[in-house]
């Protein structure tokens, strides 16, 4: 799949971006760790280039649950493998089955990591870009559009961590000292919600 | 960057390589997943203690892996949560067939890693319970973040649940053993530099001449407050008493129930620190502080002590819970009872702690 | 300058203090003139073996006090040799009526020092012989110059021949047994960084992000070369190479003969290395580097071992003989023989290193 | 002893001078280990203020020698235990008297070090100016004159250190690299003789 190749190179292009901002608020690795996964998944995309996309998603999230470690990996993993089972035996997607499978990622991800809007971390970028997906589709818009409709939700939230205060993850530990910079994982979930939309 | 290393990214494996090389008696080493664990493992009839976590923080956990300590370790990328392949594959090579206790620093990486690794572990049929340390009194406002960090009691746990499988414990016990000790301990480290992860190569944080870093975790993530420089006498007493006057703590933690076969949350209370206590005092290095200057810190730390009612009677100085190269040092105090004391003076032989053999 | 002390020039006594405070089942501290002893001496009909130098290397030689290793030492200011008066008053306070060997590293200050400490002891009645320990083959031409430095093979000679006092040997036995182990010991660091000396406050010398120093002591004295960065594997094979390849090395030193009561030149000859010989492998922190990294250099070593014939059959790896923080290692190999292995793996029990009890 | 005394300050006044020194070839102490001493001397003065020369010089040996430690300690230990042997019982010193006194101090140091001419040492400020004032002594010279000369041979033995190569104490490791570099313990040999002269 184009999507999973165009970010990888985005994420190589900001490794270090992200493990800057992770390292002003947490240890210095995001951007380290998303690019360790997203080459793994790279090397494993020809074994199943002729699959159907829930199974590709499903070697995806195998991939980062055994590579990426760290906060991202469970969730991120756990982000694919919801939207895999939700998109199983699929080899296009409508705006429906879109909307499915972003929704089933952002509950696998609420689920693990039990975080909640506000709490600084990648579902304050995912969440509002569902949101968006899924109002952009009831209005039935078409694929494109929804996308940038959801690619600028993301944007937004990803942005609005910013002035918040950390609830959950590492950056949680410095309190208010959390206060006044980007959460990286929200960054990195914006970049992928992007790199999507480049490539429809 | 100025490191004995190689590539960066091959620090861990060529590490291990050289562990398992020097130790050959003691561990074996299994790559891709990663994890080091007792040449002698497993052992039928005993409970497995294992423990994991970011690398970088040596000789936490693999130089504990050994007869009467950890029976395996995973180690992840430097800083980073291993995986749970690697946590699952480690289980079912060291079940003897009375279960494994995960020992899991409070991080959200290692949180979430070690679930999924119970969950899996659990579907293949091996018996996992898991308990977490949260024992940095650093962090404030616990009740809807992450709680608090696992740090220096994380050592001290392992040693004394390491003691306990040895002498035939079962799990449950070990695993309530375990809690007790997270529940007693409590610790608070400081920064006089920061460290360099290799595969960034440029110090995680920048702290001047004049600057330490005061509440800092073993990530080289920023502390609590930055401040200017201290004597070791002040900054005994700001960690000793953050320690000592730290209220009791509640927090709700999720644990693992195998009787129901699902994730609970368990309503947890650290007691505070009382006179007439029983503490092991136990100082450690960040790594890039040598032992003179513990020593320095252990006799203000107890010297405080004294003053507040309690009683040294085992103590622990060294680099035991590192970050990298790291300046600075921890204080870690645990409240003890005779079973501790007896576990914790019973033998131990690992690559870098042995006593008793 | 950041570090965990209060004054400088209070760091020596400060931390000697903090070091009885933890270990007193081990070791005591007489102050004015400073030594530290075993908790047990004197013990009657054993041979004592006492050492010291300069502070600022810890554990050596402090941590090395307790069963099984020194009875004393004699702790300097740091980097600076003690002085005669505490050499002696150790002498006295351990004197089991069996005589005592002073280990003493080469460096012109240590070797004067306790020259008129054996001389003083000598006048008291107290019988006393002195090894020098002169392993570090980072010195060149030495036959007109002080000779080469005491590095490593120094906690080796220590640990060897603490063992033989605990099991009986007499003086003489000991003293031989200990020039032995430095004949056969050989060393080379490399800094990474300088250290800092507490009293002066700004670091010894500038290395710049990029260079490293070749050859270094144990002072933070300027190496033998500078050079630009290099691999972990580079910089291990550097270091071994002249280790393996140092050919045999000839030098006259100074000991005294008790019989004659004076000074009598010695002649002495190092062996090279020899394809077959056994060794132990030990591979130091110069105090700010982690045990990661040494295990990777251990790996690197291993193997070159391997392929000059030479066997490994122990080893040491760890912070064992330091420069205060500073990064960087040295490498120590010693040809074994059955007696020196037998007396290796004897029991030890001091603060910094334990096994068998 | 007003010598003593004004030794003991230029020490302080150049702490940092032979520390840096120090530091170039050897282990950066040579100023604080000579500052410590000389700190411990003054400290002992008055209790024996009373005494005759030689007894005063005694009791600066054994205050080095316990203080000091490193090479400096054993080597000034020793220069001032024989100086004080030399002029044991005397009250004021003749031109002969210090030259025996010199001299004597000289010698100890030499045995105890076995450093020659060119070592590097303090011996090559030492030695110069005992055989300076040895020959003003012997063209009868008052001794302001005689330890001008002392002095101004001490000087330029301590310069004529810079290019030599050393061969004892721990400046001698570094092989050739200890080449261009003034050595410590001549300089603290020249301000020690520089002190006297400075209070006659
Ligand atoms: N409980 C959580 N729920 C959702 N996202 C989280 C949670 N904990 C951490 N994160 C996300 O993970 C990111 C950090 O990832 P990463 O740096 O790779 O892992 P680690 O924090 O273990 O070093 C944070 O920026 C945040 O967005
Ligand atoms: N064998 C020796 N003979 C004469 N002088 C020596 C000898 N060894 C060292 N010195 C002198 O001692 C000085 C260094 O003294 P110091 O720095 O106090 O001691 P250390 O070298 O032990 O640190 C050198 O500069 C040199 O002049
Ligand atoms: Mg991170
Ligand atoms: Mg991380
Ligand atoms: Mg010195
Ligand atoms: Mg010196």
């Amino acid at each position: 799949m184009k999507w999973l190749q165009k970010f990888a190179t985005t994420l190589e292009e900001n490794k270090d971006y992200l493990t800057e901002l992770d390292a002003a608020i947490g240890d210095a690795d995001h951007g380290i760790n998303m690019v360790r996964g997203f080459q793994k998944v790279i090397t494993q995309l020809p074994s199943v280039a002729d699959k159907d996309i829930g199974s590709i998603l499903k070697t995806v999230s195998m991939t980062l649950i055994s590579t990426v470690g760290g906060a991202s990996g469970p969730l991120y993993g756990t982000l694919f493998l919801r939207a895999s089972t939700a998109i199983a035996g699929k080899q296009e997607l409508t705006e429906q089955d879109m909307l499915k499978m972003l929704q089933a990622g952002l509950e696998g991800v609420i689920g693990r990591g039990k975080a909640q809007l506000g709490d600084k971390t990648m579902v304050d970028a995912l969440a509002p870009a569902v949101a968006a997906f899924g109002q952009a589709a009831q209005e039935s818009k078409l694929m494109l559009e929804a996308m940038q409709k959801a690619v600028a939700a993301a944007e937004q939230g990803m942005k609005e961590t910013i002035p918040m205060q950390a609830k959950k993850g590492r950056a949680s530990y410095l309190g208010e000292r959390s206060v006044g910079h980007q959460d990286p994982g929200a960054t990195s979930s914006y970049l992928m919600l992007k790199s999507l939309l480049d490539i429809i | 960057m100025k490191k004995l290393i190689n590539k960066p990214e091959d620090f861990v494996r060529e590490s291990l390589e050289g562990m398992v090389a020097a130790h050959p008696d003691l561990i074996k080493v299994n790559f891709d997943p990663n994890f080091v664990y007792r040449a002698d493992a497993p052992i039928k009839g005993k409970v497995a203690i294992i423990s994991g976590g970011g690398s970088g923080h040596e000789p936490m956990h693999t130089g504990f892996v050994g007869m009467g300590m950890l029976d395996a370790a995973c180690p992840g990328e430097v800083f980073t949560s291993p995986t749970p392949d690697q946590m699952l594959a480690a289980a079912k090579a060291m079940d003897g067939g009375s279960g494994i206790l995960y020992i899991v620093k409070n991080y959200s990486g290692d949180v979430m890693n070690f679930e999924m690794a119970t969950e899996l572990a659990e579907s293949e049929g091996i018996r996992v319970l898991n308990i977490l340390i949260d024992d940095d009194v650093a962090v404030k406002d616990s009740l809807y973040t992450q709680g608090r960090r696992g740090v220096g009691t994380t050592v001290l746990a392992e040693k004394i649940c390491g003691a306990a499988a040895e002498q035939g414990y079962d799990l449950q016990q070990i695993a309530n053993l375990c809690r007790r000790v997270n529940l007693n301990g409590k610790s608070m480290g400081v920064a006089l530099t920061s460290c360099t992860v290799p595969a960034k190569g440029t110090p995680t944080f920048e702290l001047s001449h004049q600057e330490i870093e005061m509440g800092i975790g073993i990530h080289g993530e920023p502390g609590r407050e930055r401040m200017s420089i201290k004597s070791a006498n002040e900054i005994a007493e700001m960690l000793a008493l953050s320690i000592i006057e730290d209220k009791s703590y509640n927090r709700t933690v999720r644990e693992w129930d195998d009787n129901k076969g699902e994730w609970v949350d368990v309503e947890l209370i650290d007691p505070a620190f009382a006179k007439g206590d029983r503490v092991l005092a136990f100082v450690n290095s960040m790594g890039g502080t040598p032992v003179s200057e513990l020593y320095i810190i252990y006799r203000k730390l107890a010297e405080i002590c004294q003053k507040h009612g309690l009683q040294i009677v085992r103590n622990l100085i060294g680099a035991y819970i590192t970050s990298l190269e790291m300046q600075g040092c921890s204080i870690t105090l645990l409240k003890l009872d005779d079973e501790m004391i007896r576990l914790w003076d019973a033998p131990v032989k690992t690559p870098s702690w042995r006593w008793g053999i």
